[in-house]
């Protein structure tokens, strides 16, 4: 294995100097490792370096850069990677602003990019691209698989609530689209906010059976935390971004019940998995969070797909993706027309684990086979 | 809307209020003795929520930990006033905004060396979570009733600290005019490092206090540092009457905007649509607060400094 | 009263309890030196902030030359011929002296909303200014950055800045503070020159100066104008002697 | 005696040391300039369009600065919102661009305002809605003085900053693409080094603006301002007005800069308008050198090739940043032109 994370080189250095063989493969990796949310990108990271190292392949160079959660940083890394280094295929990205800021000039330049994390709509739809595979999710399918398996478990009266901007407005969209009812209440909050006394308030004041929330890192902390003292007891919902390992054991015995959807589940039954969250535990000692499995099965569909075709063949090595045959930890794994993953999407429980700290555990399926409402709009 | 969930809310605002004020303090006093913009007072909050983590994750002690979390903070503080603030007092602002701005760098990205990129694990002790029942059967979880009580006593112990101390009298006397109290005889660099170690262990507590509520992780630190600057801005930057008054009125402010805002966009709007008008409204809310009181009043509401 | 170029009607200011000016009026005459004394604490500031326009009266009003201007600015006041200078020496210190002094002549030629022209070669500005130093005998110090100045050049950059405005009145804040003998009497004589162009409101410690310069004195003690006349009057004047006894400068 | 009417020709008054010599400062400043321009040149004819474009980027940035550092360095006016006007700029031609697309008009009341994509338009534009933005923010904030000053400017930037964040119509936090480079009729803007050129133009201009106002009798103005407002108010000059147009100016060249930056990256979002860029923006100014015409570019070059070549050796690298700029501020008082050139006569 040839993990080289890039030293920069000077203005003047050109990349020639780096030997590599003609028939090797580079790929660009933009993801987040420091600032805001970084243990996402670490994770990713983490997850695909370890499909690469098992694969035991050496003519494979990933080159690994910052993008510190800011999108002017990452199109100029994106950029980097095409003009300088030359790179086939790119993937990493967390966060569906930076997605929307670097994919389309990617693709359109004729690079391959493969999503490990964000699925904005536009670009399963309007902005759909042949060079553009995502293999995490769509970024609907978690929020509107809970909406189904909250009608499903006979929950009449939900409030839900988001942070106020394009994500948290499409997870509402989202939920309501496959929850097929009235909501009881839309509470919107501020990017970023710290205390939810006001909204813990409004959602006691009204007379909600259940809660549904997307608050993606820090904010879904802060909020469980102080969910837990303020004496509301309605079950609480919500998407793994909420919920992954690490965080939960951040939130404590407040993420205890709360139930999450997610297309990944540390204890799915399937050999694959095994494997991996083993092999994972084993590398990095601590157990992989759903990133760390999407940054895994990226890397293994770019292994299989260059087992028969190199990407200088763009048009095979496209084909080869599309056929997405490879052993996905998730079990069943397809793309449909526009290149987003037909999935299952899981529901799991916090419970508390064996050593005490809350760990999720798998206590069924949301919805098989969901697909996004998005590729009739993309035209490929 | 009823009367009961408006006094809930107000006492969200007060709370979120006392918080903001032991941040706000410690910056206030530090800009008022020494004359310091110091941009890097969110990361001493940082500190103060990590080390309160890690100590109370190792000896199972909540207020060991926030004993540990203040002291750190504090001496963060103090080893950062001696190696790198005590240079700056007689520089221009601008050099102090890009020196602090460093630290901010450096104490995120360290302590994220140090701690990781996951957030860490701090929750109240089991003594002080569930919740009392206030009248009008509204229930009101007890941590939070704590932490407007702590603010309460920090408030009225730096009243007593700067009217009725040698220390605070001393203070009082570089506010008012930095030559004298070196004509004094008072040793300066010393009461400066007193001074700074003591805001940012407010800061730390500040930190730990409401960590244990939030998500201690890196950057945490400042949301809640532009908010106090509003909040020093608003009072009146060197007085700590106008910051306890200023972070009471931004808590308030901000709690009821957040609440009442899209209920009042909904008397003309269809629902989702008033929810994020008033959202973004909200946000915007103590912003615009604090530029229309500094229009009105360029040196805040009550200026230490004419 | 009315030939006046400045004058000051019933000027009141309180702050709090304290009322630091209490009915002043008084006026200052063309080809004059009008000098204001009093002990310290008696409104001298507070007085002169009042007619340079930082301070705004309570009551009364301020006038010069027949235009009422007690709600302009400072710079307004100064464009419509108010010279000062100040007790503690207000110059742009690391500018020279030419920069220092041609701001008043960019005043006084219209607005400063010329974006192109290079001052440096803007005869305009230049002569002017250049004139108003020779006036006060600095011309050779023209290029000298006002850091590099003495304290006594300080004091003529000053006048000088404030003659480039070709003032109707000057309003000098103690100019003597801190001269020395020598100093004292090199401005003493240039003043004396000036006053046949421009009428000057001195306020002054040096009472050797004041009582040398000026054909009329008033004296104001805790905020009110308590004694008023030549200088012989004002050395028999039973009130100033009572008034200045208790002062260390009597 | 003194009452000598002087007889000199006009234009005898001169200032010293107005012609140009060639000295330490110099040669630096013509340097840092032409390896600007050359270096990207060699590396396009070499091929390596990522190195045009880092030039772009630094180039861009540095007018940015330019701007703030009119505000800053030469008014003394320490803005800490300068973030938004960058912002505004590139929303300006993010919005114009996406209703070009779209063949959608930008207004239909009470006149018809359609998209635009041509370049000129667009900057126009930005620079005039920047101008009036910083007209309605600095009228308001230079009210105020010292801290006041730097925390109003934060505040309202953070408004702009939380509107865009939740204004769904441009994006929100999503941010906002151009999916093909705005034009410019007979140039192919999308030609790296094309682009490039256009930046340094722009850079050029500004610097040349910024040096030119400060020579002319506005520039003496603000310098009095930033110096000695009493001695400004003393002289019947009022500071006020005097120090709004040079906010109002230093706000269009900053919004100008956003403009290009947008069309450089194909994408604006709210990024752009948060605190942290203002913050980088006054880091940039005050690391180059505060007041200084070059001072801008020199601390764009070092605070981009920092951000590039630190973030490729370590995931901490913001760490490393923090230590270099703490060691510049406490060991560099005069920034990095500072350093180069010597210090600065302010005459």
């Amino acid at each position: 294995m040839k993990n080289i994370t890039r030293f920069g080189l000077g203005l003047l250095l050109s990349s020639s100097v780096m030997a590599v063989q003609a028939d090797d493969v580079k790929i660009g990796m933009i993801t987040t490792l420091s600032g805001g949310g970084s243990h996402l990108g670490v994770d990713v990271r983490d997850g695909f370096m370890l499909a690469i190292e098992q694969s035991g392949r050496d003519d494979i160079e990933v080159l690994i850069q910052d993008d510190a959660n800011r999108p002017d940083l990452a199109r100029s890394l994106a950029n980097e990677f095409m003009q300088r280094d030359d790179v086939d295929i790119m993937t990493g990205i967390i966060w569906s602003n930076l997605a929307m800021a670097v994919v389309p000039a990617v693709t359109r330049q004729g690079t391959f990019y493969l999503s490990p994390n964000a699925g904005p709509s536009d670009l399963a739809g309007r902005m759909c691209h042949e060079n553009y595979f995502n293999v995490a999710y769509q970024n609907d399918n978690l929020h509107g698989a809970m909406g189904a398996y909250m009608r499903k478990e006979g929950f009449e009266r939900p409030i839900i609530m988001a942070p106020n901007y394009p994500a948290g407005t499409d997870a509402l969209a989202g939920f309501k689209h496959l929850y097929e009812g009235e909501v009881v209440d839309e509470l919107y909050t501020q990017m970023g906010q710290t205390d939810y006394a006001a909204e813990i308030a409004q959602i006691r004041a009204s007379d909600a059976d259940s809660l549904f929330f997307f608050l993606p890192g820090g904010m879904g902390i802060s909020f469980m935390k102080q969910w837990e003292s303020s004496g509301v007891d309605i079950p609480i919902f919500g998407a793994a971004f909420s919920f992954d390992e690490i965080l939960i054991k951040a939130v404590g015995s407040a993420a205890i019940g709360a139930r999450n959807t997610s297309l990944w589940a540390y204890d799915l039954d399937n050999e694959t998995n095994h494997q991996f969250v083993d092999s994972f535990r084993e590398a990095y000692s601590r157990t992989p969070t759903l990133y760390a499995a999407q940054g895994f099965d990226t890397a293994n569909l770019i292994l299989s797909a260059l087992d028969s075709v190199h990407p200088d063949d763009q048009d095979a090595f496209r084909e080869a993706l599309r056929a997405a045959d490879f052993d996905s930890v998730r079990g069943e794994f397809r793309f449909g027309p526009n290149h987003h993953p037909i999935q299952d999407i899981y529901v799991r429980e916090v419970v508390e684990g064996e050593d005490g700290q809350p760990t999720n555990r798998l206590i069924g399926v949301a919805v098989e086979d969901i697909q996004d409402v998005y590729y009739e709009q993309c035209q490929m | 809307m009823s009367v009961t969930l408006l006094i809930e809310q107000l006492l969200n605002g007060v709370q979120l209020g006392t918080m903001l004020f032991l941040m706000a303090s410690g910056l206030t006093l530090v800009f008022g003795v020494m004359g310091l913009i110091n941009l890097a007072h969110g990361s001493f909050y940082m500190v103060g929520a990590y080390a309160t983590a890690a100590v109370t994750a190792s000896t199972g002690s909540f207020l060991t930990g926030l004993a540990a979390g203040m002291a750190a903070a504090a001496v963060a503080g103090a080893l950062v006033e001696l190696i790198v603030i005590r240079r700056l007092y007689h520089r221009p602002h601008l050099d102090q905004v890009l020196a602090t701005f460093a630290l901010i760098l450096i104490f995120s990205e360290g302590t994220r060396w140090i701690f990781g990129s996951s957030p860490l694990r701090l929750s109240p002790p089991s003594w002080l979570t569930g919740f009392v029942t206030l009248p009008g059967n509204t229930r009101y979880p007890i941590y939070r009733l704590v932490l407007i009580g702590v603010g309460i006593v920090i408030a009225i112990a730096l009243y007593v600290l700067i009217s009725r101390t040698r220390l605070g009298m001393r203070i009082r006397a570089g506010e008012s005019d930095r030559e004298m109290i070196g004509a004094l005889g008072v040793n300066i660099s010393k009461l400066y490092t007193v001074v700074f170690a003591l805001g940012a262990g407010l800061a730390g507590l500040a930190g730990a206090l409401v960590g244990a509520l939030q998500s201690v992780q890196v950057g945490m630190g400042e949301p809640v540092l532009i908010l106090a600057f509003v909040v020093i801005v608003i009072g009146g930057i060197g007085s700590i009457k106008g910051a306890l008054l200023g972070a009471l009125l931004v808590g308030v402010v901000d709690t009821l905007g957040r609440v009442y805002l899209p209920i009042f966009f909904r008397a003309f709007m269809p629902p989702s649509e008033a929810s994020g008008v008033g959202a973004a409204l909200a946000a915007m809310l103590i912003y615009i607060l604090m530029a229309i009181i500094l229009a009105f009043k360029p040196k805040g509401l009550f200026s230490a400094h004419d | 009263m009315s030939d006046a170029v400045l004058s000051l009607h019933h000027l009141h200011k309180r702050f709090g309890a304290l009322h630091a000016t209490n009915d002043v009026s008084l006026d200052l005459r063309p080809g004059e030196i009008h000098a204001l004394i009093g002990p310290n604490g008696a409104g001298k500031s507070t007085l002169i902030g009042q007619i340079a326009g930082n301070i705004r009266p309570d009551e009364g009003s301020v006038h010069l030359a027949g235009t009422a201007i007690t709600s302009m600015s400072v710079a307004q006041r100064a464009r419509l011929g108010l010279g000062r200078s100040f007790q503690v020496s207000s110059l742009a210190e690391p500018l020279s002296v030419m920069r220092n002094v041609m701001m008043s002549v960019q005043a006084l030629q219209g607005h400063s909303f010329r974006f192109f022209k290079r001052v440096s070669r803007d005869a305009a500005l230049l002569e002017p200014a250049y004139q108003a130093l020779e006036h006060m005998q600095l011309s050779h110090r023209a290029w000298t950055p006002v850091f590099e100045l003495s304290h006594g050049e300080r004091r003529q950059v000053e006048v000088a800045c404030a003659l480039a405005l070709k003032p109707r009145a000057l309003l000098l804040d103690e100019p003597m503070a801190g001269l020395g003998p020598e100093g004292s009497a090199k401005l003493t004589e240039l003043l004396e020159v000036l006053k046949r162009e421009v009428p000057i409101l001195l306020i002054e410690h040096d009472m050797e100066a004041v009582f040398r310069l000026a054909d009329r004195i008033s004296v104001l003690v805790s905020g009110s104008v308590i004694a008023h006349g030549d200088s012989h009057t004002i050395k028999q004047d039973p009130r100033v002697r009572e008034a200045y006894l208790g002062d260390s400068n009597a | 005696m003194i009452n000598t009417t002087s007889q000199r020709a006009p234009g005898a008054v001169k200032a010293p040391g107005t012609e140009r010599h060639f000295d330490r400062k110099g040669l630096v400043q013509m340097t840092l300039l032409g390896l600007l321009l050359i270096l990207p040149v060699v590396a396009y004819f070499l091929g390596h369009l990522y190195y045009v474009n880092l030039a772009s980027r630094i180039t861009i940035i540095a007018m940015a600065a330019v701007g703030l550092n009119l505000a800053i360095g030469y008014g003394g006016m320490v803005s800490f919102g300068h973030a938004a006007y960058f912002g505004l700029g590139g929303y300006v031609a993010g919005i114009s661009a996406y209703h070009a697309f779209d063949f959608t008009p930008f207004m239909s009341w009470p006149i018809s305002v359609p998209g635009s994509d041509n370049l000129l338009v667009i900057w126009l534009a930005a620079a005039l809605l920047c101008a009036l933005l910083a007209l309605v923010i600095g009228a308001i904030s230079l009210r105020t003085t010292g801290v006041y000053f730097i925390m109003i400017t934060l505040a309202f930037a953070q408004m702009i900053y939380y509107f865009a964040n939740s204004w769904p119509t441009y994006g929100g936090e999503d941010g906002l693409p151009i999916y093909i480079r705005n034009t410019l009729p007979l140039l192919d803007t999308g030609n790296a080094l094309t682009y490039f050129l256009i930046c340094f133009i722009g850079l050029i201009l500004a610097m040349a603006l910024t040096s030119r106002l400060m020579k002319s009798r506005f520039g003496a103005a603000l310098t009095m301002a930033r110096l000695n407002d009493v001695r400004l108010a003393t002289s019947g000059i009022s500071p006020y007005p005097i120090r709004l147009v040079a906010f109002v100016i230093s706000a269009a060249i900053t919004g100008l800069a956003g403009a290009l930056y947008a069309d450089l990256n194909g994408f604006v979002s709210p990024t752009v308008l948060s605190w942290h860029f203002s913050g980088e923006l006054m880091v940039i100014v005050i690391l180059g050198g505060v007041g200084r015409l070059y001072g801008p570019l020199a601390g764009a070059v070092l605070f981009v090739m920092m951000e590039t070549l630190l973030g490729g050796i370590t995931q901490y690298w913001q760490l490393f940043l923090g230590l270099v700029l703490l060691g510049v501020v406490l060991f560099a008082q005069h920034g990095v032109m500072g350093l180069l050139a010597g210090r600065e006569r302010n005459e």
